[in-house]
This record gives C-alpha cells, sequence and structure tokens, in this order.
C-alpha cells in the first residue's frame, strides 16, 4: 500500500478491481463504508463475478478476467480524450514530458527488441534521451512526437470503449460509466483510490496490471495523496514484512539485490548502482544504496565483514539466473535438480499451480522439512487419501520431517501490515505439547549445522561458521535482540562528520534511524528501510497511542511505519509545486517558506525546495514514470496479452499467445489446453469464511463454508444439466475435480469477440487434513506459468470444462 | 510515552442486570421493577452488511456453542437454518430489482428479534423459562425450560430451537451476560463494517435515520426502518433498503405480529376452558343438592324378579325364598 | 295379563332381541336378582383408560394454565411431565381402542335414544317412568361413549403432531399453532365430557358396582336399562344356582 | 495515554463509534450480585488480557486474547479471543476467521511433537527434537557438500547452493524471518522464496 488502511476514509471514490476486499480483507473493508459515511464516498467494484464487494457497491460492472490491462488503457484514453487530467500534477510530477529514444516502438502486440528463441527483449531503446550535461532531454510543452505523453497517446489510441467491450466483455454502457465516474477524481479535490489483490497479480502479465491503474492514478494526480495510491491489500499477516525482508531468491532485506555473477566483485556490484540523479537537484535516494549493503553486511557476518574482504561480499551466493523462485525450484525438483526442501509455515502441494506436478516434484527429493503450527497436506504428500489424494506411498522415497512450531498465540515480535505498519505482539500462552518458536528452530538448525563444519569440515564452511550471532542465549535468541538488529546499531562510535568532536551514536548504542547508516563498516542494520523502528527511545513498534490529530488516519504515534514512520509514500506530492495542498481539506504536508511540515513524516529532506526537488525520492528522475524504461521486463507501457489460456484470441495481436515474456518451462506447454477442448474461462479466489487453507482446521469456519464449491451461471448450468447443489466434475489436461455446485445470478455469460463466454469460478480452501469436509481445489486445475517480472503463478484465468458427475469417488 | 502492553479491556466485570430488572415473566408474574433500564437495541444494517459471517463466528465464540460441520447444498447459507447451536445465521438471496433489472445480493443477519410483546413468552407455560427485563432483552432462562416447544409456536418470527439434546429451547441472548456488563453482544463486536451496531434504542433510530437517509441520496428511495409495531416494536432492528418490502430479505415477515391463532389459544381457549370444566363440575354438585341421587326402589327390585321368574328357563321358585308379602 | 297392567301403568313392553345384549351379559336369580354387566376384562380395560385420562388430564392441564403448573411435581417436573404426557396419550389410545370395539355395537343409535333425549328433563328430574324403555345403554350413556371417541381421535392426532421430539418437523408453524388450539380445545371438551360420565355414574345410584364388581342389581336394571334386561331374561344365559352369583 | 479519550475519539462521524456505548448509557446503577438467576456469569472475568496481532491477512487486526494461568509459570492457556477496541484499524472488529481463532489455537490438528516419515513408509513416526534437527543438518550437510558450486567456469567465486530450496512463512514475526535468512543464506542457499505470490 503507498496509503494505508485508515486512509482510506478520506477517499472520494473507491475502485476496487482485482480483489475482493469485502470477502478477503473485511475489516480493512470497514475504511470503504467509513469514506461513504464520512464523504459520501462511492464504491465501483468490476470483477468477473459478482462479489461481497459488488454487494455493496454503488456501481458493478463485469469483466473477463485477464482483461483488465485493456479495461484500464481504455479509461485512460477516456480520461485523456475527454480532458479528465489533473495537469498541474501530470506536468509536474511525471516523466510526461521526456523524449523516448528513437527506436523505440510497439508493433502487433509486441516492442522493439523482442527475441522469440530467449522470450525476452533486449530493452536498449526503451529509455530516455539523454542530453550532454546527462539529464534527459524534455518537451514541456508536451509537443515533441516522441515525448512520452504523446507515445502514450498513440500505443492506447486502440483501446476505445467498443474494443475494451470486445475484448473484456463489459457492455459498453457500464464501462462507459465507470469511466465516466473515474474521471471526475481528476480534479485536485476529488481523489480516487485503488484497492487490488491477487486477482490482479495473479496473471502472467500481473505486474502490468498494476502498473496501468498506477499510470490512471498518476494522470489523475492521486498518488502520495490522503485518499488515493494504489493500495495493494496482501494476502498474508506479514507477507510484507517478508518481502521487505527480502526472503527471495534474489533480494538482501530492504529491497537491495543479491548479485549476479557477472559482479564479479564488490565493485563491479556497486558501480551498476550508482543511481545518478537525471535531472538536476533530485534526491536519487538509491545512491545510499552502499550503506544500507554494507550495514547489512555488518549485521550479517560482523567482525568478519572488512573493508579488506570487500565486507565479505564473497560470502552472498552469485545469481546465475534472474530468480530462483518457487516455479523454478519445482521445476528443478522435476528434473532432479533439487534434493531437499525447507516449508515454513506453507503449503505448496495446495498453494502452487498443477499439482499433479507438485506432488511428482515433492515425490523426487531426498528429504522435506515442514514446519507449522498445524497439520499440512504438503507434509502427507506421501500418504495416500483416495481421490484427494492419490499417491502410492511405497514409492516415494522422501524422507519427510514435520516441525511443530508455535503460533501468534505463543509468540512475540513484529508483523508488517499491508499499509507497512510494523505492529508488536505479545505472547498470551505457552507452547502447547513439545511445540517450538520458530526461532529455536531457525538457531538450531544454524548452529548444529556450524558445529557440523566445525568438527567435519566442508565446502566453503567461512559465511556459516562467521554468521554473526550475537545473542544472549545462542540457541534461542529473543524477539527483542533481533529487532534491535534489525533496526541497526552502531559498530564503532559515530561521529558528526562536519564536527568529529561531536558524538552522535556511542558504540553499541542503537542508531536513531537508516539515515545514520554508513558504508564504511561503522554501522550495521539488518533491514535499513525498518531504521527506526527500535531505536533510542525503545521499540517503537509497540507504541499504542492511537490519537489522530484532526482525524487524518495517520496515527503517527501508533506503532511504526516504514520508511521512517511515514505513513502515506510521495506524500510530498499531496502539494502542489509551491507546496500547498492541493486540497485544502485533505492537506499532509505543507511548505511553509522554510521546511515541509503537516500530518505525516515528508517523503523528501524537510528543506528541499519544492520547485526544486520533485516527490519520487527513490527514483533518479525525482519525478514518476508513465513510461517505465527498461524496469520491467514487458514492456515500458503496458499492453494487452491474452492469459495463456483464453477462451478467445487476442484480438490485438492474434499471433500472440500469453505474454511473450512470461514465465513458461518448456516441459509445461503440452499441458496447456484450448478453447475448443475446454471452453469454459475459469478463475480461483478466496471466500470470506476461510483463509487459504488454515481455516478448514478450524471447526467454526468449517461450520461456515463447509464443503468445496464451484460457482457457475444459471445459464451454463442449464446448458450442462447441472443441479444446484449437486455435483460436477471440472478438469483440464491438467487434472480433474469433482465438486458441489453453486448456480447462481451471480456470475453472467459475457460476450467477448462476439462469442459467449461461461465463467467458472473455483475457490481454493479444501483439502484432506482438518475440520471442513475432504475436497480439492483449483492448483489441481491452474497452470504452471508466471508473471514475467516476479514469477507469480497465473492462477486467475486458465481454461476448464465441466460436466453434471456423482460425487467423489471416496468422501 | 509509555509503551502499554496490556491495557485493560472491560475493567467492570460485575454483573449490573438481573431479575430485579424483569418486566414480564412467563406463566407467572413480576412485581414493578423499582429501577427503569435504558431501552437498548441492535440495528442490523442490511445495505452495510457484506454476509461475511463474522457476526455467526463471534456469536458460536462466545457462547461456546458446538454446531455440527454440514454441507454445500449450492447456497452460501450455512449452516442452512437456525438450530440450538446457531442464535444468528446469515441469508443470503440474490434478487433481481425489477425496477433497475439490477442484481442486488440481499443478506440479512437472522436471529431474535427481541419483540417488546414478545410472542414466545406468551405462548411459554413453564414459569420463569422466558423472560424480559426492562431494558428490552427476551431472554431463555434454560433452567427453566421444560422444553415443550410452545414458543416456537408463539415466535412470529420463527427463532427459538428446541435442542434435541438437552430438550430445552435456545435463541439469541442478545448476549444479555455481555449487556450485564456494560458490553455490547459479540456480533455487534465483531461486525467488521458496522452493519450491526449496538447501543441504547434511541441513539440506533438516529442513527438508523442517518443511514436512511444516505441510503435515499444513494437511490434507493425506499430505504427505511424495520421496528415492527405488530409486535410493539423490536429491540432488533434492520435498515432495509427496501423497506416497502421486507419479505424480499429471505422472508423477513411484512408485517409480523403474534398469531391470532396463538392469541386465541393463550387468551380464550385458556379462561373459557376453565371456567367451562369448572361450571360442569359445579353443575354436578347443583342437581346433586336439588334432585338428590337416583336411587333404585323397591318396586323395581320386585318388578325384576317377577320377569326373571316368568322368563323361559326360569328354575322353580323356592318356597323359602317367597319373599313375604 | 300383561306386565303393563300388573305394573300399574300401561307402556306396551317394546320388542326385544337377542341383540340387545352383549356377551358376558348374565341373569343371576339368587336371594336377589343380580346383572352381570361388565366382564373383567372389560373392567380392567375400563380403568386403564379411566387412568390414562386422568393424568393426561392432569398433566396436560399442568401445561395449559399456569395456575396449574404445580401439577408437574406429580410428574417430577415440568420436563418429565412434557416428556410423559404423550405417551400417557399412546396408552389411552389404545386401550380406548379396545373399549370401542367392546361397546360400540349396542351405542349404535336405536329409535328409543331419540325420545330419551327429548325427555332429557325428566331424566334429569328421576322421572324414569316418563322415559321409554332404554337397552344397555341410554342416550346420555352413548352421547358420553361417542364424544370420548371422536375426542381422543381429535387428541391423538393433534397431539402427535405438536409432540417435540418426533413429529413436530413435519408440520409447518401455522399447523402447529392449529393442532395445539384445536388439541386444548378438545382437552377441554373431553375433560367436561369426562365429568358428566363421573357424575352421572355417582349420581345414578348402583352405577359404580358396573365398573366395581362387574354387576347391577335386577332393580337397577329394571329401573333403567328395562329393555336390556328384558331381552336378557328373554334370550339371556341364566345361572339361578341358590348360592350367591360370583361377581 | 488514556483510553477512554482514545475510544471516544472514534466516536466521530462514522458507524464505526456509535458500538462503543459506555456501560452508563445503559441506565445501570449501582453494581448488583455477581452471579445472578438466569444469566451466564461473565467469562472473562478474571482473565488476563494479551494484545495480538490477527495472523490472517494483512490488515493486521488488533486482538485481544484472554487467557487462565501464569506465561512465567509456563501454565497460561487462552480461553477466549476478541477485536482490540483500541486498534486504529479494526477497532475492535473481526471478520468470520479472526472471530474464530481461538480454534485456531487449539484446532484437534494443532501439531504437538516432532515426526518423521522414513522413505518409504505410509506413516509418520515420532521422534525427539534432537533426532529431528540432528537428521536434517545431517541431510543438509551431505547435500551442501555434494553439490555447492564455489566457482563458476569463469573460476569467479559463486559461492551457490541451488539443490535444497527454502520455502519461508508468510505470517511469522520479522524477527523469524530475519534469523531465517541468516541462517539460510549464510549457506548459501538460492532457491529462497517466500509466499508472496500465493
Amino acid at each position: 500500500m503507498t496509503n494505508s488502511w485508515t486512509d482510506i476514509r478520506n477517499t472520494d471514490l473507491v475502485v476496487i478491481m482485482g480483489g475482493n476486499a469485502a470477502e478477503a480483507h473485511p475489516c480493512g473493508f470497514k475504511w470503504v463504508t467509513e469514506a461513504k459515511a464520512n464523504r459520501g464516498a462511492k464504491l465501483i467494484v468490476v470483477d468477473p463475478r459478482y462479489t461481497r464487494s459488488a454487494s455493496v457497491a454503488d456501481y458493478y460492472a463485469p469483466i473477463r478476467q485477464g482483461s483488465d490491462i485493456a479495461f484500464l488503457l481504455g479509461v485512460i484514453k477516456y480520461c485523456i480524450d475527454n480532458d479528465k487530467v489533473q495537469w498541474d500534477y501530470v506536468n509536474a510530477f511525471t516523466n510526461a514530458a521526456y523524449l523516448v529514444k528513437e527506436g523505440f516502438t510497439y508493433q502487433d502486440g509486441l516492442f522493439t527488441g523482442y527475441d522469440a528463441e530467449k522470450r525476452e527483449y533486449d530493452r536498449a531503446t526503451w529509455d530516455y534521451q539523454i542530453g550532454e550535461d546527462g539529464y534527459v532531454l524534455m518537451d514541456e510543452t508536451l509537443q515533441d512526437p516522441r515525448c512520452v505523453w504523446n507515445l502514450l497517446k498513440e500505443h492506447i489510441a486502440i483501446y476505445t470503449p467498443e474494443m475494451v467491450e470486445r475484448i473484456c466483455g463489459t457492455p459498453k454502457d457500464k464501462f462507459l460509466k465507470v469511466a465516466e465516474m473515474i474521471s471526475e477524481c481528476s480534479t485536485p479535490t476529488k481523489t480516487m483510490t485503488s484497492m487490488y489483490a491477487l486477482g490482479w497479480t495473479q496473471h502472467s502479465k500481473g505486474s502490468q496490471n498494476i502498473r496501468s491503474m498506477a499510470m490512471l492514478q498518476l494522470i489523475l494526480g492521486n498518488i502520495g495523496v490522503r485518499g488515493g495510491g494504489m493500495n495493494a491489500l496482501r494476502g498474508h499477516s506479514n507477507i510484507q514484512g517478508l518481502t521487505d525482508i527480502g526472503l527471495m531468491s534474489n533480494l538482501i532485506p530492504g529491497y537491495l539485490n543479491i548479485p549476479t555473477e557477472r559482479e564479479v566483485d564488490y565493485a563491479t556490484y556497486i558501480g551498476s548502482r550508482g543511481f545518478k540523479p537525471l535531472r538536476p537537484n533530485q534526491v536519487s535516494y538509491w545512491q545510499n544504496y552502499p550503506k544500507f549493503f554494507i550495514s547489512f553486511m555488518k549485521a550479517m557476518w560482523g567482525s568478519a565483514a572488512t573493508p579488506q574482504n570487500e565486507f565479505a561480499y564473497h560470502y552472498l551466493p552469485k545469481l546465475d539466473l534472474p530468480a530462483y523462485d518457487v516455479l523454478r525450484a519445482f521445476e528443478m525438483m522435476d528434473q532432479g535438480q533439487m534434493h531437499g526442501y525447507f516449508c515454513q509455515g506453507f503449503n505448496p502441494l495446495l498453494s502452487f499451480p498443477d499439482r499433479g506436478k507438485i506432488t511428482r516434484s515433492l515425490s523426487k527429493l531426498k528429504y522435506l522439512v515442514v514446519m507449522d503450527p498445524l497439520e499440512t497436506e504438503t507434509a502427507r504428500f506421501w500418504e495416500n487419501h483416495g481421490e484427494f489424494n492419490d499417491v502410492d506411498s511405497a514409492s516415494i522415497q522422501t524422507e519427510v520431517y514435520q516441525l511443530p512450531t508455535s503460533c501468534f498465540a505463543e509468540d512475540e515480535g513484529a508483523l508488517v501490515n499491508s499499509g507497512r505498519w510494523l505492529q508488536w505482539h505479545w505472547p498470551a500462552q505457552n507452547l502447547p505439547g513439545e511445540a517450538k518458536h520458530d526461532t529455536w528452530i531457525m538457531a538450531q538448525i544454524h548452529l548444529r549445522l556450524k558445529k557440523l563444519y566445525q568438527e567435519e569440515g566442508g565446502k566453503f564452511a567461512d559465511p556459516i561458521l562467521n554468521l554473526h550471532w550475537p545473542y544472549a542465549d545462542p540457541g534461542e535468541p529473543t524477539a527483542d535482540e533481533i529487532a534491535r538488529e534489525l533496526n541497526g546499531y552502531a559498530v564503532e562510535t559515530l561521529r558528526d562528520p562536519n564536527d568529529p568532536t561531536k558524538v552522535l551514536v556511542e558504540a553499541g548504542q542503537q542508531v536513531p534511524g537508516f539515515a545514520a547508516l554508513r558504508d564504511d563498516g561503522s554501522t550495521a542494520a539488518g533491514c535499513w528501510i525498518y531504521s527506526g523502528c527500535y531505536n533510542q527511545n525503545g521499540n517503537n513498534m509497540a507504541r499504542r497511542d492511537n490519537s489522530d490529530p484532526d482525524a487524518t488516519g495517520a496515527y503517527l504515534n501508533w506503532a511504526f511505519s516504514w520508511p521512517a514512520n511515514r505513513r502515506i509514500l510521495y506524500n510530498r506530492a499531496s502539494a502542489d509545486l509551491d507546496g500547498k495542498a492541493w486540497d485544502p481539506e485533505r492537506k499532509l504536508i505543507e511548505w511553509d517558506g522554510e521546511k515541509w511540515a503537516g500530518y505525516d513524516v515528508p517523503d523528501i529532506p524537510p528543506t528541499s525546495n519544492p520547485r526544486e526537488v520533485g516527490p519520487f525520492i527513490m527514483n533518479p528522475e525525482g519525478q514518476s514514470r508513465l513510461f517505465s524504461r527498461g524496469m520491467m521486463r514487458d514492456g515500458p507501457f503496458p499492453a494487452h496479452y491474452e492469459p495463456f489460456e483464453s477462451p478467445v484470441v487476442n484480438v490485438v495481436a492474434p499471433a500472440i499467445r500469453g505474454n511473450p515474456v512470461a514465465r513458461v518451462f518448456e516441459s509445461d506447454r503440452e499441458s496447456f489446453g484450448d478453447a475448443d477442448e475446454f471452453p469454459y474461462a475459469a478463475t480461483s479466489y478466496r471466500l470470506t469464511e476461510h483463509f487459504h487453507y488454515w481455516t478448514k482446521h478450524v471447526w467454526v469456519n468449517a461450520v461456515l463454508q463447509p464443503e468445496f464449491f464451484v460457482e457457475i451461471s444459471e445459464a451454463l448450468a442449464e446448458e450442462k444439466g447441472i443441479e444446484k447443489g449437486g455435483w460436477c466434475r471440472v478438469w483440464n489436461k491438467r487434472g480433474s475435480v469433482h465438486a458441489k455446485a453453486v448456480v447462481t445470478k451471480r456470475i453472467q455469460t459475457l460476450m467477448c469477440d462476439g462469442k459467449p463466454v461461461h465463467i467458472v469460478g473455483i475457490p481454493l480452501h479444501w483439502g484432506f487434513t482438518g475440520a471442513a469436509k475432504n475436497g480439492m481445489g483449483p492448483n489441481s486445475l491452474t497452470p504452471f506459468v508466471g508473471d514475467a517480472n516476479i514469477e507469480t503463478p497465473e492462477f486467475k484465468a486458465f481454461l476448464v470444462n465441466i460436466e453434471p458427475s456423482n460425487g467423489p469417488a471416496t468422501a | 510515552m509509555t509503551i502499554n502492553v496490556n491495557p485493560p479491556v472491560a475493567a467492570d466485570t460485575t454483573m449490573q442486570m438481573g431479575p430485579q430488572d424483569y418486566i414480564r415473566r412467563s406463566a407467572s408474574s413480576v412485581p414493578a421493577p423499582a429501577r427503569q433500564l435504558e431501552p437498548v437495541a441492535k440495528l442490523i444494517d442490511v445495505s452495510k452488511c457484506i454476509g461475511c459471517k463474522a457476526c455467526q463466528s463471534a456469536c458460536l465464540e462466545w457462547n461456546d456453542l458446538r454446531e455440527e460441520v454440514g454441507v454445500n447444498t449450492g447456497v452460501y447459507d450455512n449452516p442452512h437454518d437456525l438450530t440450538p447451536n446457531t442464535f444468528t445465521l446469515m441469508r443470503f438471496t440474490e434478487w433481481v430489482n425489477p425496477e433497475t433489472d439490477n442484481l442486488e445480493w440481499l443478506i440479512r443477519k437472522d436471529g431474535c428479534m427481541h419483540c417488546a410483546d414478545p410472542g414466545c413468552l406468551k405462548a411459554c407455560p413453564a414459569p420463569g423459562a422466558i423472560v424480559q427485563y426492562s431494558n428490552g432483552v427476551v431472554d431463555f432462562v434454560k433452567e427453566n425450560c421444560i422444553g415443550c416447544g410452545y414458543c416456537v409456536k408463539g415466535c412470529p418470527f420463527d427463532i427459538p430451537r428446541i435442542s434435541k439434546v438437552d430438550n430445552r429451547s435456545y435463541k439469541c441472548t442478545l448476549c444479555s451476560d455481555r449487556i450485564a456488563v456494560g458490553q455490547g453482544p459479540a456480533c455487534a463486536k465483531a461486525c467488521p463494517t458496522k452493519a450491526i451496531v449496538f447501543g441504547t434504542k434511541e441513539e440506533m433510530k438516529a442513527h438508523a435515520a442517518e443511514r436512511i437517509e444516505d441510503l435515499k441520496s444513494r437511490g434507493y428511495s425506499n430505504a427505511g426502518l424495520y421496528d415492527p409495531p405488530g409486535v410493539g416494536g423490536t429491540h432488533v432492528m434492520y435498515v432495509l433498503h427496501h423497506a416497502d418490502k421486507p419479505s424480499i430479505y429471505a422472508g423477513l415477515p411484512d408485517d409480523p405480529r403474534i398469531s391470532p391463532l396463538v392469541e386465541a389459544w393463550k387468551g380464550v381457549t385458556k379462561y373459557a376452558g376453565l371456567a367451562l370444566m369448572g361450571f360442569a363440575a359445579a353443575a354436578g354438585f347443583v342437581h346433586m343438592a336439588v334432585s338428590g341421587r337416583n336411587r333404585v326402589t323397591v318396586e323395581d327390585d320386585e318388578e325384576a324378579r317377577r320377569l326373571a321368574e316368568r322368563a323361559p328357563g326360569a328354575a322353580p321358585l323356592d318356597p323359602s325364598k317367597e319373599p313375604s308379602a | 295379563m300383561t306386565d303393563g297392567t300388573m305394573h300399574g301403568h300401561n307402556r306396551p313392553a317394546p320388542h326385544v332381541t337377542k341383540a340387545d345384549i352383549d356377551r358376558g351379559d348374565r341373569l343371576h336369580v339368587g336371594r336377589e336378582v343380580i346383572v352381570d354387566r361388565y366382564t373383567k376384562w372389560a373392567r380392567l380395560n375400563h380403568w386403564v383408560t379411566a387412568i390414562s385420562l386422568i393424568l393426561l388430564a392432569l398433566s396436560g392441564l399442568a401445561l395449559f394454565h399456569p395456575s396449574l403448573f404445580w401439577l408437574t411435581n406429580l410428574f417430577g417436573g415440568g420436563q418429565m411431565t412434557r416428556m410423559l404426557h404423550p405417551w400417557f396419550g399412546v396408552v389411552l389410545f389404545f386401550s380406548f381402542a379396545g373399549l370401542f370395539i367392546r361397546f360400540f355395537r349396542l351405542n349404535l343409535p336405536a329409535r328409543e335414544d331419540a325420545q330419551w333425549a327429548a325427555r332429557i328433563g325428566d331424566v334429569l328430574k328421576g322421572n324414569e317412568e316418563k322415559l321409554p324403555e332404554v337397552g344397555k345403554y341410554n342416550a346420555g350413556q352413548k352421547f358420553v361413549f361417542w364424544a370420548m371417541s371422536v375426542l381422543i381421535m381429535i387428541l391423538i392426532a393433534s397431539g402427535l403432531g405438536i409432540w417435540e421430539e418426533y413429529f413436530t418437523q413435519y408440520l409447518t408453524i401455522e399447523q402447529l399453532r392449529i393442532a395445539v388450539l384445536v388439541h386444548s380445545i378438545a382437552a377441554v371438551a373431553i375433560i367436561c365430557v369426562w365429568i358428566i360420565h363421573v357424575y352421572a355414574a355417582f349420581w345414578v345410584q348402583g352405577t359404580l358396582s358396573a365398573m366395581t364388581r362387574g354387576t347391577v342389581s335386577g332393580g337397577w336394571a329394571w329401573r333403567h336399562h328395562r329393555k336390556w334386561l328384558r331381552a336378557l331374561a328373554a334370550y339371556g344365559k341364566r345361572d339361578d344356582r341358590p348360592d350367591e352369583p360370583k361377581s | 495515554m488514556n483510553m477512554e479519550i482514545s475510544r471516544r475519539s472514534f466516536l466521530k462521524g462514522a458507524g464505526a463509534g456509535v458500538a462503543v456505548t459506555t456501560i452508563g448509557a445503559f441506565g445501570f446503577g449501582e453494581a448488583e450480585a455477581a452471579f445472578v438467576e438466569g444469566l451466564r456469569p461473565y467469562k472473562l472475568a478474571g482473565t488476563t488480557e494479551t494484545r495480538n496481532t490477527c495472523p490472517y491477512c494483512s490488515v493486521a487486526c488488533g486482538v485481544v486474547i484472554y487467557s487462565k494461568g501464569d506465561i512465567e509459570q509456563g501454565t497460561a492457556e487462552a480461553i477466549h479471543l476478541e477485536g482490540d477496541v483500541d486498534h486504529p484499524t479494526n477497532r475492535g472488529t473481526l471478520c468470520p476467521k479472526g472471530s474464530a481463532l481461538l480454534d485456531f489455537i487449539k484446532a484437534d490438528t494443532r501439531l504437538m511433537k516432532p515426526k518423521v516419515r522414513r522413505a518409504g513408509s505410509n506413516t509418520f513416526e515420532e521422534i525427539s527434537w534432537d533426532e529431528a534437527l540432528d537428521g536434517i543438518v545431517r541431510h543438509m550437510k551431505d547435500d551442501r557438500d555434494a553439490n555447492f558450486i564455489e566457482r563458476n567456469m569463469d573460476g569467479v567465486p559463486v559461492n551457490r547452493w541451488t539443490t535444497t530450496g527454502f520455502l519461508a512463512a508468510s505470517a511469522t514475526t520479522n524477527e523469524t524471518a530475519f534469523l531465517t535468512y541468516k541462517a539460510v543464506r549464510s549457506a548459501g542457499m538460492v532457491a529462497f522464496d517466500n509466499q508472496a505470490r500465493v
């Protein structure tokens, strides 16, 4: 989220698209109802299904899953054609005026530089024209045909309301109504907020779905303002935290990168990360990269990280591939290239696409370790449960360890919500049975592995032997100790550079925030963006002062929000070029002539002149990007591509299947199906009564939604002779599931490119453990395809067939 | 600032409501209460409800109810009906508005309405099994319940359910145990969108008025409050976007009132019946007093004997048995 | 000369047939004339019926009006009362069915019934001589018999419907409301009929012995059921052994 | 900070506040007997209240866990759970999942003992923590030593361990996450991911 849950009360228009907040985030959705009550805000829901969110919406429009980009580019076109643009914002805060390199083009659904062999683009031409002074060339009059604004207009020209209807199946009048309501938010005094979730991410072009809306929000001037922003609802309680702390193949905490093997030494690595400003006076905050990186290395390897060994640069693994994400990991298992796997509170057997392949892959492991407070299907993937897990135990050689862990009720520590709040919590009960805290388990694994290397030696043990382990009880580090480590501390006494007699932080003391971090090894910080969460003032994540002056929804003294306790990102953009709030009613921060001040922590250096310093300090431009240069693998502008399995061909570029640079493994291609064989457009989703595969263990939730079902329209039920509440079978090349049929008016047949498209909705909460009835899930049917940029599986759009049937062979 | 780990939640947990606040007690009478509690009400704003079932969940947890895991029958309503363990239930209706031709997903939280004039209490034959507090809470006292099911017949909303396990009647208590310590019902506390709110009935009516105004501004010209006079008003009220036709919300009664049959049964029949039986008995005594017993006379006996002796197959008379004239 | 003239007032003796008597009715002529009216089994059957009806009345009344709820103590509390009442009903039903089979033939309407009913005033005054001669049962007794039969049918039917443990789920609430209303009205009615029945038995001296010893005196039969007695004398079995007839 | 004031601040506008009518408003007078006929005794009396965060979605609602016993003594056990009225986001509300968290903590399928399933077996067997952990790190070391890539073809140190992967959780604390990061990265593991995508 750029903003926070509580900020949503400040909005005038809520657009829920690519998500279902009421269903998946009811208590966050409260703030939508608050906005309605406080500001008479309106709610628009655009979704293939008439969802629980739609049930309280002011306006609902249907859309075919996987066609969001066409819809959104259509809205952008509507706004531009009707001059519904917040021009001052666009001119001041976006790269609309930047000139793009000659040679960059878009044709037949492809941008310049496509390599069909590698399924990759050469992104050389996807960039700005740079002048002699090293700064970008721009045309503030927006006349130059090569300026971003004109290229954008040209790029979206095809997305007329008629084209939108043809692609999305959204009736033209409904689309126009939505576009018209959205376009009204182009005035400085009206803001719109976008609430989205996996409905946008789980596509082979998920990142571009989100970019499309981000671009629209920039054009309407809704980023950085109260009641605006791009708000990813996020699924799990600390998924934000785990991403912040970089538990991903290619990340270092705080969104730094694991080096690739091309970066042969520290100099090369850091050299490619200069982040020189592209315009005068810009902050380009990533210029501080070395400070954050080296402070991290000090937190990892302490005294073993020295200037002499490039702060242990080579202790880090170097990547030969962009990422070893989960899809690749399971592909490797399937190819016999991976022998061991750890699942920490994770249930891949039900979470990842193409369950058949997941079972096959796990069966090829030597060992599998599952840490969880609850039973998981993954821990029992080798156990036969008839139709619900049809395996031959004897033929599976994997050794499986199941370790009982603590759950929230026994844990202490911080979780990061989607509004980036780090909130501390306290244990309420003791561990049941022999369950242990995850921290204890991870410490034990490290210490015992270290012991083996000490005793036996082995391959490059230094990173293990020298891992910094500064805990009172090495066997069980406390949450408090680790929280301090994340915040960062002075390794040596820090003195004021301008006045060496002045001590800023004594050695061993907590640093006040990331501004204090240094690149000379004198500071250590586990995750720079968290710096300030546990400083000289104590544990700020545990703050519980819920006062909120002038009811802005900021709650500055409640817990801690990264970065620097900032509640709304890019908040400088809430004020115009003179530093005055776009909307006096919704003042956030303002320039008083000398400094920035207001209800939030300014996003730019407090004394930076509003006319000089741009709000988007993480970009070398200081401005936001309507044209994203080479930052994304599949194009600087979003373009409509069909899902890999689509009921209709791509009318924009008929030759192209799916996203041309999406993650696809050759071995999975034959498992894709076509519309003639599998005519129905399926989608997967959560239900409000359940949380993933956890709550089927909770009898109350099992009572509220007991049994696996699929949802279809009355028309399809009629056509297939499927009865409401009767059994049906849904299948494609990857699998087949039996489910109860919920026949509903909430799913309607859409007309796309002249043909009717029936939608099959498949919720995902059932398995073969827990209190709920045994059942299957969508991942028995979903394709093994990933988003081009972040490899998110395409769970939201695939093809199936359906027929009436008997119940499962074994119930 | 100080970091407050465990600030108190419900400081005072002493019960402040009790039998002294009864205004009605089934099959018995109560003295007029010394004090009048402020009438309370739960307001359910159907237009704000997202059907998330948090209320059901919170209700099960607070009241320690253990419902059975059922099956899917092609709808979202689970369980499929109120039960002795399900005091409240979301009922889903897919309704196409004939005026706009748009689908509307009407979701109503069903449960006890806590009528000002409770049909269950009127029908109940067991003294003290159903009580009504002066703040409007209608509560079942299971210790006194005999499981006859009369409350089911008395209720205009089809709410009470009799347990097959302990043969006692159950329904929403409005969390009387929470209200007694000054807290609202568990469902109202949990409700994510505050579609369920709880407070004094006056507060709730005022809040409802605001909501209705908002709904009218959004095109629901028939939005209104459901506080049916037929049962003297209720302490659970609904805000409906289509208050002109309550029955589209999964059969919410358009004009609920205690059934005339129940009125007759618990009214005239009860009293007339007793009177009639009393009269019948009394009539007997009077008749006895007036006309005395109907006795057999000596003549009757002689006639009988003559008839018997003259009859065919009579044995010769034994002189010794000849009665003396 | 006829009995009539002998008797002092002239009423033609009615035509009687064997059909006017039941199996088990018989005449004993000893020191007194004794008539067997009810067999051992009939009496047993009657008393089972009587007891279950009384238990039903008591348990039913307990739930009928709050002022009578204290009656539940007789059955071990409200829950027990609620549980037992329907079972008493089942017993009554089958027991009464037995009585019905035994008695219904002689309770079928006869010519003299109308005349008898028309003279109800004389009945109440006890002016037997003004009444027609009747068979084993007079119109009043027949009324009680048929009223009981009909009301018990109504009570069992409505009672089953509102039997919470087993049957309520098969009825709509509206049907239940009708059932419970009908049940209570029928209950009041049957209790009234019962009062009439009991009172009559007590008012008409010599009646009770019919259901205790099983016999009535010849005089009682002559006075109240002369047609029956004539039939018995004409066609009935008799037992003139001088010793006292065994009851 | 004053809870009452903060709660009252929630009353401004919006339905959210309306639920927070205080005890006084119900017209209660002086406190009466603790147990009264017909009413269940208030089951939270005498419990310990602990502030925690819902482990499900990222709204991160504040919850209050009511427990009996003493955590220091090792006897604390949760008996009830409700939303935290003072929390700015959820203000005491909880969704159907959060409202039932007690039965997540107490689920029949909650794991109590370490177990191992041997190759080819069709059942889990209970083992001690020592056996489990030693067995795991033995697997790790053998696999790492056998497959660790110290340098690539060009002789560049790459220190990559690609044959064992780690899938991190999504509901563990930042502190667990960082400790996990340290343990996993120091071993050179690259197939490292979390639940962000699903």
